[in-house]
């Protein structure tokens, strides 16, 4: 027993500091330009299907990761400086809809170069067994995602907690106005943060693609995960983003874990294998809510 | 955006469309096109569910992100009682109302509480709770949806021809635009106009602001129930898809294509987006490439939509 | 423009009109609704059968029953209402003579009430809903394919067989999930470790391959088709479950195009299959070398289900000599099934699905080093579906 | 109503001892305030001496974490702004908050149309508001009593910001509050601008009790019936003019040797 839930609270980590490497670029993009990035995911994307032709023409997953990496920055800063800068003066909505379409134009650019179906990227041959820990096997590609995100979980919250560029990030993100007023390029700031959200969101892609799918629409699904943990910790806050990616990673993943066989305790059997999954995939966004409605602005909000 | 207003040319305007979708069934019938008028009246629908997002968002300035909740629990509803026994629409469809009322009461009392993108994204994880239930849920099919075997019964009508169909939904669209025309002339129309235009301020001025968006957003919620309890009688199946976030998306790609705001932008959008759907499709299998260039071209230039653009949304700025 | 579409309605009508007159007259071109998965997660299921349509219809010469063939083909992207708005499309404006090619049984059971209300025949290439082999069965159904249940039967025999004790069940959880589950249990009698239901469209199953560890089963069946299969069978090995673990799974989970996405880790897997590309009759050989050498891959169950379908439709339109709208007598064309599946022979049931035979296949490497499957022996000989007794067709 | 009786007039606005803090630093400690019945009240000190917080608490845009506050008999600690201003307290804002895209004349007529002891809750949905004569009448008066009459078809924004600023007043006078809470009404103005405010608000003296946060002293001490003084989240002093002036605390903590 305590080797399942073990086990689970790695795989819910696994899940969460994957979830932080999008959600972190998305935080500091919504915090300091107050601008709603749906596309978000789709560089997400991008990331993976470039890991995956990089690996397929290098040989090497590591390759792979760099190319898609650094490809996917220029793509972001590409994207900030000729489209997404026009939107930080409007309204939500006008954001919403824009980067809406910049989803519909990237699924099919997507699919017109990689076709419909999804495109392979396997677990590098070496990690692709399981290794043993303590007691029990566990999967080594899952521990390398978790040894991944970890570190650039920590070295991100130097970044910011530590470095000048980071104070200048946390500036902008909790006071816009008076961050240009101290004389700093809010603009050139701005391409930087986005830039390096992306490669975040790559890195993101490059790391789950051998496990889960490269295919069209990937980014949807965890974009809306991206946006619970954001609101969660708090829009702008790097700790609220970690600590809502945790949260997110968790409860999904011991929910789906354990909800069922709860349920069974005290329901039939019928009902409770009907409603445990029900009730398990909806409990990320019963929690989002519930913290809503008590904090309605997360739990670290980065302005006051 | 001062107002909503009705011009002269927008009534004419306005009616002669109304004239023009009276006359389609025999136009298509001269052209034996009449398969077109089942599509025509799906699009009727979709403009209604449109113009129920209009009203919340464009009026009330409440960016929920969470409409295909109301709009495909009405259809639900319609469905569930079907297999009940209950195929009258005398019935169904104002429990259709109803029950889309009350759930955008609950998550409106919820939601309201946050502001701005907090706003955005607690409507968006109450619609993908409710998404995610009826999608779990095997009693109301899972992932299957639940179809209805036949349109309701209503009254001398039969339903089942999809002419007459057309006309109900017509009828029905063309009282909800000119209510919607009424309100927001009315005292609560300007209440929640002015509330989009400064919040603080209508609070200031004692107004329980709170209470005007709840009614704003439910009246909204209603109506996209309505709209859902007419899809499911027209395609005969209500799906987990009619839930699905995309679909809240594609009603706001609607309103902004048609006109934040306006009382014809929910129409104007749901056409001109169904229409190019059905032609595209033909034309190249990557249309989606050509609806985002569109979109983004609406927002950055045309912010105030087509009915902005001809002049027959609200005033520019 | 005008003029020009005043002609063509006045041809229209011209054409109602002759047609109505001349009910029994053969007619010139045979229409084909062709409606399927052809974008998503799951297009690589129906593009299989697609293709697998289009090499019958090449080695037709692009004729049915020897009239003109004309194939409509429109992708319902996985979305029951989008697979409606198209089937609405080809009954009322195409006025197609058959429809095929869905894949999702929710689809099929979406689209079913009005094909069969406007007497169009569904030659059904995949989607075997429970529903149309028993209580809602229709004159106007044919299932070429096999009753959704029937793979999973004939996994459940041949672990209930082989003597497995402890088997885990994996699904997802919508209707299609409980019915294979329900068809495994059919003939498995042992103990049932547990029964994970996923969610539809689920690709991490970290969660659930932690409680199979925790369950210690010596044999895991699961069904989750598409991509959700290969995430499934991948991480599986990863976890270094297979090692005390036998996985099954119906030959649909199985098929090459699962195959060449996940590679060596589905080696050693069992699986059913009412066809398999090594199967011995001539027409799976010519059907086989065709595909490869008209698509550079091995056909998978998919595409031979698809192959089946056209030379179904090319054999009724031939035996009512081109005499569609007598639709008694299509039926009877069908039912007698006057041609030679690649899977070898098999009878319509009177509710209109299969009776045929169930192998088993495991996954090896062929003589060219390919990872593919191979017949092992067979299952179910001439099997019936559960579901035949509830169908009241007169 | 013009009647003043300068001693013994009903307190309409007792403020006691109210607190505020943001993070560690205390906006409001323990401040006190009582503003008769029909006075012009000012409110004046340094920047950053908590006055548009005291603003903001009493017109409900801001709780408080101790004190109370009772206005014409009730207590208005926990009540939302709405509610306060249904009791008759309104504010006007330091920086210009209309609705800048709507008319002048509707800007005037949605604050109207919200007095709910007059026409009633604004839940009616079928009604033209054209139709609503009463209201439309009263908001071209209002505008003609601060000189916006010509202007009445002006979107706001088209307004110079002394026009604004009058507007944002007409805006809190629509409400016919017992007390408008005035915060800076001169701010930003320049000289010929200021004079009309003073006149605007001279005219109003005895029709409604005014609180004045203002920095123009001129300005102050030609209005004011009585000064309070806020140093640091406190008030220090509260009087009439002439004793504050001649108080010796005020004037070393704030006045120095402006006067």
């Amino acid at each position: 027993m305590t080797q399942l839930i073990l086990e689970q609270a790695l795989n819910g980590l696994q899940f969460g500091l994957m979830l932080f490497l999008l959600a972190a670029g998305l935080t500091l993009v919504f915090g300091i330009m107050d601008m709603i990035n749906l596309a978000h995911g789709s560089l997400y994307m991008a990331g993976a299907y470039l890991t995956a032709a990089a690996t397929q023409a290098s040989g090497s997953f590591m390759v792979g990761i760099a190319t898609a990496m650094l490809a996917t920055a220029v793509l972001g800063a590409l994207v900030e400086v000729t489209l997404l800068r026009r939107l930080y003066a409007r309204n939500h909505l006008a954001q919403v809809l824009a980067t809406f379409a910049l989803i519909l134009i990237a699924n099919e650019v997507v699919r017109m170069i990689w076709g419909a179906q999804p495109v392979l990227l396997n677990t590098p041959e070496e990690l692709a067994g399981p290794v043993r820990i303590g007691g029990f096997l566990y999967p080594a590609y899952r521990l390398l995602i978790i040894a991944v995100g970890a570190l650039v979980a920590g070295l991100l919250y130097l970044l910011v907690s530590r470095t000048r560029v980071g104070m200048w990030v946390r500036a902008g993100a909790s006071n816009r106005e008076m961050t240009e007023a101290l004389g700093i390029n809010v603009r050139l700031l701005f391409t930087a943060v986005f830039a390096a959200g992306a490669a975040l969101c790559a890195l993101a892609g490059a790391m789950l693609g051998p496990l889960l799918a490269v295919q069209v629409g990937m980014g949807e699904s965890i974009l809306i995960l991206a946006f619970v943990v954001i609101v969660i910790g708090g829009i702008g806050s790097i700790r609220g983003a970690l600590v809502g990616s945790l949260l997110v990673g968790l409860v999904d993943t011991l929910g789906r874990a354990a909800l069922p066989s709860l349920l069974r305790t005290f329901l039939s059997s019928e009902i409770a294998s009907n409603l445990g999954p029900a009730l398990a995939s909806v409990l990320i966004y019963v929690l989002m809510a519930s913290i809503l409605v008590w904090r309605p602005e997360g739990l670290f909000p980065a302005r006051s | 955006m001062g107002f909503y207003t009705t011009s002269t040319p927008r009534r004419i305007a306005a009616i002669a469309l109304l004239a023009v979708l009276v006359g389609l069934p025999w136009m298509l019938q001269a052209i034996d096109q009449s398969f077109y008028v089942s599509l025509a009246s799906r699009m009727l629908i979709f403009a209604l569910a449109a113009t129920s997002l209009n009203l919340v968002i464009g009026f009330g300035g409440m960016v929920s992100f969470g409409h295909a909740a109301y709009f495909g629990i009405g259809a639900y509803c319609v469905a569930i009682l079907a297999e009940g026994g209950i195929v009258s629409a005398a019935y169904a469809w104002p429990v259709a109302i109803a029950v889309a009322a009350l759930l955008a009461l609950f998550i409106g009392i919820l939601s309201l509480r946050t502001r701005g993108v907090y706003f955005i994204m607690i409507t968006l994880a109450f619609a993908q709770m409710v998404f995610y239930l009826v999608v779990s849920l095997k009693t109301w099919g899972g992932d299957d949806g639940l179809s209805l075997g036949h349109r309701s019964s209503f009254g001398a009508f039969d339903l089942k021809d999809d002419t007459t169909f057309y006309f109900v939904v017509l009828a029905l669209l063309a009282f909800v635009l000119m209510a919607l025309d009424r309100v927001a002339h009315s005292r609560f129309g300007r209440v929640i106009q002015s509330i989009r235009e400064n919040e603080t301020r209508m609070e200031a001025l004692g107004y329980p602001v709170f209470s005007y968006k709840l009614v704003c957003f439910v009246i909204g919620g209603a109506l996209a129930g309505l709209a859902g309890a007419l899809l499911v009688n027209q395609t005969g199946l209500a799906s987990p898809n009619l839930l699905h976030w995309m679909q809240s998306g594609t009603l706001m790609v609607m309103i902004v294509i048609g006109g934040v705001g306006s009382v014809m932008g929910g129409v104007v959008g749901a056409v001109l987006l169904m229409s190019c759907e059905e032609a595209f499709v033909e034309i190249s299998p990557h249309w989606q490439i050509g609806l985002g260039l569109v979109l983004l071209a609406v927002v950055l230039w045309a912010p105030l939509g087509i009915a902005g653009l001809v002049g027959w949304g609200r005033e520019r700025e | 423009m005008r003029p020009a579409r005043h002609l063509i309605a006045a041809a229209a009508l011209l054409v109602l009109a002759t047609s109505a007159y001349c009910a029994e007259v053969a007619k010139t071109t045979v229409k084909v609704g062709f409606l399927s998965t052809l974008s998503g997660p799951g297009a690589g299921l129906g593009i299989d059968i697609r293709d697998g349509f289009n090499l019958a219809m090449k080695t037709l010469n692009g004729k049915l029953g020897g009239l003109p063939a004309e194939v409509i083909i429109a992708d319902d992207q996985q979305k029951p209402e989008v697979a409606q708005q198209v089937t609405e499309k080809f009954l009322k404006k195409d006025k197609v003579d058959f429809m095929t090619g869905i894949v999702f049984s929710n689809l099929m059971l979406a689209v079913g009430p009005a094909v069969f209300a406007n007497q169009t025949y569904y030659i059904s290439a995949n989607a075997g809903p429970s529903q149309y082999a028993g209580a809602e069965c229709s004159t106007f159904y044919f299932n070429v394919a096999s009753q959704n249940d029937g793979l999973h039967e004939a996994v459940g025999k041949y672990v209930q067989d082989k003597g497995f004790k402890n088997v885990v069940l994996v699904a997802p959880n919508y209707p299609g999930g409980t019915d294979a589950m329900s068809g495994f249990k059919r003939f498995y009698k042992g103990k049932i470790g547990e029964e994970i239901y996923t969610k539809l469209g689920q690709l991490d199953y970290a969660a659930e391959l932690a409680q199979i560890r925790s369950l210690k089963p010596d044999a895991v069946f699961f069904f989750l088709p598409g991509g959700m299969g290969i995430n499934f069978v991948k991480q599986f090995v990863a976890a270094g479950l297979s090692a005390d673990t036998q996985l099954f799974a119906p030959g649909f989970a199985a098929d090459e195009d699962i195959i060449k996405a996940v590679g060596a880790p589905m080696l050693g897997m069992f699986n059913s299959s009412n066809w398999a590309h090594d199967l011995d009759n001539a027409e799976n050989k010519r059907f086989v070398a065709d595909f490869q050498k008209d698509y550079g891959r091995l056909p998978s169950l998919y595409a031979s289900l698809g192959y089946d379908a056209a030379m179904l439709m090319n054999a009724a339109v031939r035996d009512v000599k081109g005499k569609l709208d007598d639709k008694t007598a299509v039926r009877r064309a069908l039912e007698a099934k006057r041609f030679k599946s690649v899977r070898g022979e098999f009878t319509f049931n009177t509710n209109h699905n299969p009776i045929q035979n169930y192998y088993l296949r495991v996954i090896g490497k062929d003589a060219q080093g390919r990872i593919t499957n191979k017949t092992m022996g067979t299952i179910f000989t001439n099997h019936p579906d559960a579901y035949v007794a509830q169908c009241k067709m007169q | 109503m013009s009647e003043r009786t300068n001693d013994s007039a009903a307190t309409l606005l007792e403020v006691r001892a109210v607190s505020k803090h943001f993070g560690g630093i205390y906006a409001l400690n323990a401040a006190s305030l009582a503003i008769r019945a029909d006075e012009v009240h000012a409110l004046i000190g340094p920047n950053g001496a908590g006055k548009t917080t005291l603003i903001h608490a009493l017109s409900g845009a801001l709780a408080l974490d101790a004190g109370q506050v009772v206005f014409a008999g009730d207590d208005l600690i926990g009540r939302p702004m709405h509610e306060r201003v249904a009791l008759g307290l309104a504010r006007s804002y330091q920086i210009t908050n209309v609705f800048s895209r709507l008319s002048v004349l509707d800007n005037v007529t949605i604050a109207v149309q919200g007095r709910v002891r007059d026409w009633g809750s604004s839940f009616s949905f079928w009604k033209p508001f054209a139709l609503d004569s009463a209201i439309i009448d009263e908001a071209h008066a209002l505008l003609a009593e601060v000189s916006l009459g010509d202007f009445a078809m002006r979107r706001a924004a088209q307004l110079s910001h002394g026009q604004q600023r009058c507007l944002e007043v007409a805006l809190a006078l629509a409400t016919r509050p017992k007390l408008v809470l005035l915060d800076e009404p001169m701010a930003g103005m320049g000289p010929d601008e200021s004079a009309r405010m003073v006149d605007l608000i001279e005219s109003l003296r005895g029709s409604v009790t005014m609180l004045l946060v203002e920095h123009d002293m001129d300005a102050v001490f030609r209005l004011a019936d009585r000064i309070s003084v806020m140093v640091a989240g406190r008030v220090i002093a509260s009087d009439e003019p002439d004793v504050i002036r001649a108080d010796p605390e005020v004037r070393r903590a704030y006045l120095g040797d402006e006067i």
